[in-house]
């Protein structure tokens, strides 16, 4: 289930740079929002895990704490550092925008389908979330709408990858989403032209080790012990 | 002035103050000071644990302290409305705290070392406060009391994940069951200092007790804080690090070794392990954020202009 | 010989933040000058955990791969976080007036002597180095004399925990020499106030376990592996 | 004119130009561009590498890597340095690199992924740039000849230890093996193409020859590299991911799958997996440094006119 599991590290990655903004957002109800996606993903990116490891009878932590970048399966677009708000806002936005679609097209499926429901009716909420911070930013002030484009542009080649075969009809929807929000946010579309890749086969970018190291440091630091 | 006897009669029928009620300016003085340096403690105190989110153990501990981190920005709304019923408002509030000009629980300028740290804090500092806190749940002021009913709801689940944690580390690996006791060792003290100073040097709490803001002294609370954890901890089978803790039969109370006060009221002036570092990240925090709250609040102007 | 784990630590801790600034220096000859200061500290560092290992038959690797922060006897100064290159020099300016006379005084030492007698030479090259950037900063711009003052003033409550018993001799030595530069520099010597301790006795910062978490994790993810 | 006349007796005589000899404009121009770009990727070269620096898995090799990383400082300002001597300051050219109007080797645009590509990097990497650079030892211009002279010293004392760090990691766990062999794959062809498209295509090469700064077309050497590969490939008991790769004894050379020229085209115009990180961190280090760079200007001015 390869697939399942580069959905569950898309998850888990996210989480783990949404969690990072804990006790740093710039607004209390903002803390609380991010803190809440964040543990949407993470609490999806469980299940999704322990289905996965099913078949080898690995859990939800040997996998996400016991394998190495180049055994992760997650989309680069979320292994990407969160320079400043504006680029937390636009990565949600591309990554909800697809999410949403992709899990409303999994909730037909058999096995998957109870965990996709349950994700679809989140990744509506952060796909809120995000168009919503998103045209504050891209409408707000000069300084937020130059930040705002500014992670457009840097975010906008790695969404590529996330249609990749066999999900590229998805990207009709996902263009539409995200279109109708740079405009009403103001923000120019990129053109489409750099489509970097190797996420879904385990050659990510630098970031995701160094990630992976914080991360996994303890859980890995006492081999076999119950928490 | 009627307002003035209203009040007394109020205060002395156990009925709440409410915000549309006179009150002694002192009476809201001291309510501000006491509830925002409350929210300013929830707020700050998200930095510690915080601290390992990022490294937690397993998945599900991650859930469980993320989630917690975030009701604890929870509270901090709860209590800045419950504030704001007082006449003054968030802005202020938050100025307040970034300038230094008012304080927050100084349990929370010492450093989470361990994951086990995470445990004791649970255990130890959640239920400090919630004895702390149990009591403000009657406090004379309505929104106060009843946001604290709230906040102690979520505080027992917390103490009780913390005992969770330290429980499972103390009966695990010896590396493990190491690190609860060192994280024990380490929280004990700055605990019991939660209480405060001892009754005798107490300088706000007589007149919180006459208006029933207060229901117990420092150190009557301290004395029950000390008589809560002692069979707790032995259940999980870790030492408090007092050599001379012991149970005092005649006064039916346990003895106990007092925590060093002048430590306590060097980390309140703000030289404890920590005071810079919390400040900076909150600091750092609330100027990063600056250009996001203005945009927000230039879009909405757009939009209310439109 | 807690002594030369505490020097060791010191200096390997130093090495590692050090090596941070590699590639990232204001001018290329400081990348060089400050990797050359790096490979100093990290080879006393390699001598220093050699002997103190020998008693107990661990390796340099051993201890500097396989303990945890609270085993760590560095001080806290080390450990802090490399803001910008006015905190990189004046926590330079710090260490290296302090190692000079400590290496001097050791250097008769009959076991640390020859390793001591090396590290002598090396830090004063190192305060030579730090002394000049730290006039330079504070009587440089405007600009550069609030940032290196802003360092002063951070740092300076961490040189206590450097002079606790038995070492308190060393501080009027190292006085002199950090008075005379920031006269020079004209930058102002805080106030001796605060005074955070704890990394003699392996209570440090929260920063330590972090930057531990890094250096440690391909040590241990190949636990017995030869590199 | 004369100047061109000495010029051409000097290149045909096997001697070298001096910077103070006449020189054409062309010559001049094309060596500027070389060495900057030469210069340009010692220093972006420290970023993939510089990425391990503080991962190193155990002290000996974090020294090693530390005066690796270091040493690529230092070639980067021999380098700078002989251009200067074409009259061009250095100010300049970092301009041009920071602004992306100078380019600077493709190879550094792609990621370090494991411990294993530094072995990869030094082994493979290296390699390519000895073969590279061997034959610029001869190069009619003096500066740059006597720069690659000691370049060359230093960048096969690196290869060494990258060949050593892919042995030990071949003759290690299973684990260590992997990552050895992972990395020859991801690195092998973009080392291939590290020598430019095929002659064919290349546009520079023929002038360069005949001024004698280039001395081998670009798929001469990358034989030569194939060549010497081969057998070190044996002894580090490491498969080179070629399957067509095989001896060719009528030609007395191995025959190999050409890189993948595209990728080439499209790395060198910005669409490398790290192009854009690697300017970024170059760009934001230079920016960084200002205030640093400005102060010490400042400095010096003051004490000059003290």
């Amino acid at each position: 289930m390869t697939d399942a599991l580069a959905l569950a590290d898309d998850a888990l990655i996210a989480a783990q740079r949404l969690a990072e903004w804990c006790s740093r957002g710039p607004e209390l109800e903002e803390d609380i929002a991010l803190a809440n996606i964040a543990l949407d993903q993470l609490g999806t990116a469980r299940l999704l895990l322990t289905h996965a490891g099913q078949e080898n009878g690995r859990t939800e932590d040997d996998l996400a704490f016991l394998r190495t970048d180049r055994e992760f399966r997650n989309c680069l677009l979320v292994e990407l550092p969160d320079g400043d708000f504006a680029v937390t806002m636009v990565k949600l936005l591309f990554l909800a925008a697809y999410q949403k679609p992709l899990y409303e097209s999994l909730s037909e499926d058999g096995e998957l389908g109870p965990i996709a429901a349950k994700a679809v009716k989140e990744s509506t909420y952060h796909l809120d979330h995000a168009k919503l911070w998103t045209i504050r930013l891209g409408d707000g002030t000069e300084e937020s709408h130059r930040r705002a484009q500014a992670a457009v542009d840097d975010l906008w080649p790695y969404t590529h990858e996330l249609f990749e075969p066999p999900f590229d009809p998805l990207r009709t929807t996902w263009l539409e989403t995200v279109q109708t929000t740079l405009e009403e946010a103001t923000l120019t579309r990129p053109e489409d032209r750099w489509r970097p890749t190797g996420g879904r086969s385990g050659v990510h970018t630098e970031h995701l080790s160094l990630l992976l190291a914080e991360m996994q440091v303890l859980h890995r630091a006492h081999p076999g012990a119950t928490w | 002035p009627t307002g003035a006897l209203h009040f007394d009669e109020l205060i002395a029928a156990e009925q709440k103050i409410e915000p549309r009620d006179w009150m002694p300016d002192a009476y809201r003085k001291t309510l501000i000071r006491q509830i925002a340096q409350h929210a300013h403690s929830e707020i700050i105190g998200m930095q510690p644990e915080g601290n390992w989110i990022s490294r937690a153990p397993t998945l599900k501990r991650k859930a469980i302290l993320l989630a917690k981190v975030q009701d604890e920005a929870g509270h901090g709304l709860y209590l800045y409305a419950a504030a704001e019923t007082l006449g003054i408002n968030r802005d202020e509030l938050v100025e307040m705290l970034v300038s230094g000009r008012q304080k927050y629980s100084s349990i929370f300028n010492y450093p989470t070392l361990t994951w086990a740290d995470i445990g004791a804090i649970g255990w130890l500092v959640d239920g400090a406060a919630i004895v702390n806190q149990v009591p403000l749940c009657r406090c004379s002021y309505g929104p106060y009391a009843r946001a604290m009913i709230r906040i102690c709801k979520e505080e027992s689940f917390h103490q009780r994940q913390g005992y969770e944690i330290l429980y499972t580390l103390s009966h695990g690996t010896a590396g493990q069951k190491a690190m609860a006791q060192d994280a024990v060792d380490r929280w004990w003290y700055p605990s019991l200092a939660m209480f405060g100073p001892p009754d005798g040097d107490s300088t706000h709490s007589e007149q919180s007790m006459a208006w029933k803001i207060k229901r117990f002294s420092n150190d009557d609370l301290r004395q029950k804080f000390v008589d809560m954890c002692v069979p707790q901890a032995e259940i999980l089978d870790l030492k408090l690090p007092d050599p001379d803790l012991h149970w005092n039969a005649e006064e039916g109370r346990h003895h106990y070794t007092q925590p060093d006060y002048t430590e306590l009221m060097r980390v309140i002036k703000g030289d404890g392990p920590c005071n810079r570092q919390r400040m900076a990240h909150r600091r750092r925090a609330h100027d990063d954020g600056a250009w996001v709250r203005e945009a927000a609040a230039a879009y909405a102007k757009k939009k209310a202009a439109a």
